[in-house]
């Protein structure tokens, strides 16, 4: 890696800091939308989801040609966010964290979901007479027992937007240093002229930064697990 | 007896598979007993008390509170009863420790009147505390699930079977301290237990409960 | 972000269609270096450039594959001056070799050319393939014999030939001068299809960017001329020397 | 709809055949997976896990480019496969369901992997003192109580090979009617004068789709809970 | 008395907490009791018996079923043992209903000497076959589990407080019946019980453990 070029490693760090970005600020929605898919029940709730699916469903191109068309300048929101709070999202890594969230959504939402509705009722039947408000019980016992979930629904919108390519390249462009992240970069590059080097070069980067992921939420989940020796009470 | 802390019960509902429970009864300070064949429904008595399961009829009143009026439209949530309900299933908290769990009602309540660290002594609890659920024997944790709902200081008491997995000598240890407890924050104390040995000596009243 | 945000206000941005990218961000080191200015390349398929110009994407200059996206863009108001820039050949690509013994035009409808791989027909190079197979009258029997394979981008229609897995490719000549694994059977006549046109587009956000109507203008410089034609395009002007 | 075309009616034939058939053939794969994920404990786990979602992590277009050359008439498999068994994967159907089974496999094992993590061992030693093997008890309990995890990540699969364009595209390249799938056909169709009309249509179509996927997951899912009542014992 | 069907235990073992209990007694066909104060490892040892907590050290005998021998380096896994234990948290599969669940054992047992039907209604459950265990009562899930360890007709019966939640009458009919289902059957019953009426009245013979 002694050779990896500055443009590389704006490349990856341009990579983290959406990808980080995406998650964390998808992951309160996400967790609200799996909270609702997981307890509640009402007509149409199949709506609801696929809804949440849709960006999976949709060719990221056409999830980043809405995105454009929805946060451009010609839009309502777009030209709001630019005069109101100076925001712009085309061309932007902002745009490019926007990508990636809404491409990640149901990545998020789905084990976030699984995990809210797999938490024995009971168990906050016995936190509610202890005391403690369905908010709190919710903080107190479904979040620490659905840690493994979460865990998987970030670590699976985090890979995913490692990978992001489609929805990026038409929202936020393809600039070197300013909106080219690795996965537009690996692609630029395997059909330039002795880029072949550079694209594995950022693939094995891209690999690398995907193992410390794992081995992240391995070791966390782990942490979690000693801590509650298991999770059947 | 201090009407405040009466607990004067008259309901009853019923479950999707038809089985329908009713009963009315009052509770002074000390220990009240419902005693009842398996299914009879003692554990939906105390379920309705608590809040777990709304009744379809009657009211609930302890004390000056009213916890369920099907007339008025009232029904409390179970976190403003300020009740301790020790489950017949004890559901103990898997990701907590022992003195996590045992501290998740005490946090929660505004009057802490008792300490953990004695009632985990009283219970033969204190070299438990940092071992997590999954690793005690029965008894131990029914223990747990007692001194838990203890600790929050309720207004009342529910004990669903509460000593039925300990030997004689702990189950006496046991009802007698729940005996001074229930004395000391005088409360009244709802008893479900097959054992009537226990329910002879440590109730002041007993409720049968038939199968309907 | 820091120094993304800085260069978003202070620099100078250039959208160039995918086949242009090399010479695009060689061109625009060239220049930031001799100016002190920054110029960036974003690149990608003229059809999304030409669609971010018209959301609002902050480029003072497009470089289009073709002139239709470039007058979409003018329509929308968005152009302040279009120039016809570069043009190219239409060249037909086997592998190394030619395995297939492929002849001449006629060959390609023929049982040597199994799977014969285009780039889609909105993409620009796709769209001028299927003129010249319309010309020769073999585009619906090909495809009716289901043995033309359309590619996203005229670079993957070339990598299909480069792998062996399409028999033969026609793309520009300047995308067969990348790779060493095909060989340029024959360029086609340019009166078969339209013109290539490669038509830079100066924007109406250029005039109020310092350094956009230079390096518009270094893109017509003698040097530039030069590049260009060692790649294999060529220029539609004549160099007008900036200083 | 009236006015889909039969070549639209064809995509999304070949769209259907394609993801059932990749979630179909990988869910064997991504049990066993899921299996070694939740109840090994090895050193250096964490590289299977990376290896499972590497094909989230890379560009799309990248996990094609390396299945085009994997498989491809000039690679070792490919021209095994095409001498021996007469299979060409390269520009077949065949081969854009293997693009949309890897792309789609780690959005499979993850959600089987937690649930079949989140299944108490204290059934599995119930099961085994009533007679039954470990692989009995795995059928009989550990899988009906999975379900919901099974069927989270067949949806996720299904749904991200309804969408996949990139790596389907380097292997299996468009021929109209018989590799061109709806994401494919909705590319050629994006900047087409006259083309919208049929991408819209085809959005719409795989929109629906997705709906019905999600209304046959929620039944299925329904059907399950009603069966058990809920499954906390 | 068989010796086909006698158990042999002498056996150990230790958790990473530092508890560690160790037993040597035999039983013969008839019912055994286990007795011994809360957490003194009296469920710990019918786990070993089991085949779900390997001992360090000793070796267990069903017959001429060697099941562990340290020496031996022998461990038959639990299917192989023919063993029925009910458990005392009862571990009803929750996606059966109550019938599925009965037959669980049933259906993997080579000899079926009992009937489906008859045991259900012996222990008052024929109401309840098609019910799941989320809706069953304390008292009712316990016979359940009572009757899926007899139905797999096994060598050998472990009974971790069997009738702790049903009341005294229910109690008597459960334990007669169990003497009965163990004598014909012909095999050794383990019960561990805290209550000592019953314990006197049925076991044949007392082991008590003491706490280490
Ligand atoms: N959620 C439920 N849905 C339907 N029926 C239920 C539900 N919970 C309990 N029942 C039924 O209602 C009756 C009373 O149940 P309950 O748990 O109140 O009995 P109990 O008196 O506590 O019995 P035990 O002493 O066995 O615990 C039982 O027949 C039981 O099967
Ligand atoms: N998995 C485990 N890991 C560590 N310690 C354990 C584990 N299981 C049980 N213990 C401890 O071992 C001791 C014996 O447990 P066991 O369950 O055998 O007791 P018991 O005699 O059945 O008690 P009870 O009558 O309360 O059920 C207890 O102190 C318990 O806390
Ligand atoms: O450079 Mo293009 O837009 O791929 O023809
Ligand atoms: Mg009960
Ligand atoms: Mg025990």
């Amino acid at each position: 890696m002694a050779t990896m070029s500055d443009a590389e490693w704006e490349a990856i760090r341009l990579t983290l800091l959406v990808a980080l970005t995406a998650v964390a600020f998808s992951l309160p929605l996400a967790m609200v939308t799996g909270w609702v898919l997981a307890k509640w029940q009402f007509p149409g709730k199949f709506l609801l989801e696929t809804a949440v699916h849709l960006p999976l469903v949709l060719p990221p191109v056409v999830t980043g040609y809405l995105l454009l068309v929805t946060l451009g300048r010609q839009s309502f929101i777009g030209s709001l966010l630019e005069s109101q709070l100076g925001l712009r999202m085309v061309f932007d890594w902002k745009g490019a964290a926007i990508a990636s969230a809404v491409v990640g959504f149901p990545l998020l939402v789905r084990p976030i979901r699984l995990a809210f509705a797999s938490v024995d009722p009971r168990l906050i039947e016995a936190a509610r007479t202890l005391g403690a408000s369905p908010r709190d019980a919710f903080l107190s016992i479904t979040l620490p027992l659905s840690r493994p979930g979460i865990l998987s629904g970030c670590v699976l919108a985090f890979a995913r937007s490692m990978g992001e390519f489609g929805a990026t390249m038409m929202i936020a462009g393809s600039i070197p240093g300013q909106t080219r992240t690795v996965p537009l970069m690996i692609y630029a590059m395997l059909d330039t002229p002795g880029g072949q080097a550079t694209a594995e070069r950022l693939v094995v980067a891209s690999v690398i930064i995907a193992a410390a992921a794992m081995l992240a939420s391995e070791l966390l989940q782990r942490y979690a697990a000693r801590q509650a020796e298991g999770s059947h009470g | 007896m201090s009407r405040e802390s009466h607990l004067q019960f008259s309901a009853g509902t019923k479950y999707a598979t038809g089985f329908s429970v009713e009963l009315a009864f009052d509770a002074a300070p000390g220990i009240t007993a419902i005693v009842g064949s398996s299914g009879s429904g003692k554990t939906t008595i105390l379920q309705m008390i608590a809040g777990l399961v709304t009744p379809l009829r009657g009211s609930i009143l302890l004390g000056s509170r009213t916890l369920y009026s099907q007339t008025l439209g009232i029904s409390l949530p179970p976190e403003d009863r300020k009740i301790g309900y020790v489950f017949q299933d004890y559901r103990l908290f898997p990701h907590l420790s022992v003195e996590a769990n045992l501290h998740y009602g005490l946090a929660r309540s505004p009057d802490q009147k008792l300490e953990l660290i004695q009632v985990a002594e009283k219970l033969q609890l204190k070299q438990l505390l940092k071992r997590f659920p999954r690793s005690l024997s029965g008894g131990e944790r029914q223990r747990v699930a007692v001194a838990r709902a203890v600790l929050q200081s309720p207004a009342l008491l529910l004990l669903d079977e509460p000593w039925s997995a300990v030997e004689r000598e702990l189950r006496d240890t046991m009802a007698t301290w729940i005996e001074s407890v229930v004395e000391q924050l005088s409360i009244p104390a709802i008893l479900v237990s097959h054992d009537e040995a226990s329910v002879a000596r440590y109730a002041q009243k007993i409720v049968t409960l038939d199968k309907q | 972000s820091s120094s993304a945000d800085r260069s978003a206000q202070s620099g100078v941005l250039i959208s160039a269609a995918a086949s242009t990218r090399d010479v695009m961000e060689e061109l625009a080191a060239d220049f930031s270096d001799k100016q002190q200015l920054d110029v960036r390349v974003n690149s990608g398929a003229s059809s999304a450039l030409a669609r971010q110009i018209i959301e609002g994407a902050p480029a003072h200059l497009f470089l289009s594959a073709n002139r239709d996206w470039a007058e979409e863009v003018e329509k929308e108001g968005r152009a302040a001056q279009i120039i016809p820039l570069l043009s190219s050949r239409l060249v037909v690509v086997v592998p190394k070799g030619n395995p297939a013994g492929i002849d001449g035009a006629a060959d390609l409808y023929s049982d040597k050319v199994k799977i014969l791989a285009l780039a889609e027909s909105q993409v620009p190079a796709g769209k001028y393939a299927d003129e010249v197979l319309g010309k020769l009258q073999l585009l619906s029997s090909l495809e009716a014999s289901r043995r033309i394979v359309r590619a996203s981008d005229v670079r993957t229609a070339l990598r299909f030939v480069q792998h062996r897995e399409a028999d033969a490719a026609i793309v520009y000549a300047t995308d067969a001068k990348i790779s060493s694994d095909v060989e340029v059977l024959f360029a086609f006549d340019e009166r078969l299809h339209s013109k290539i046109e490669y038509t830079l587009v100066i924007l109406t956000s250029a005039k109020e960017r310092p350094g956009a109507l230079e390096f518009a203008k270094f893109l017509q410089s003698s040097q530039a001329h030069v590049r260009y034609k060692q790649l294999g395009f060529t220029p539609l002007f004549e160099p007008v020397d900036a200083k």
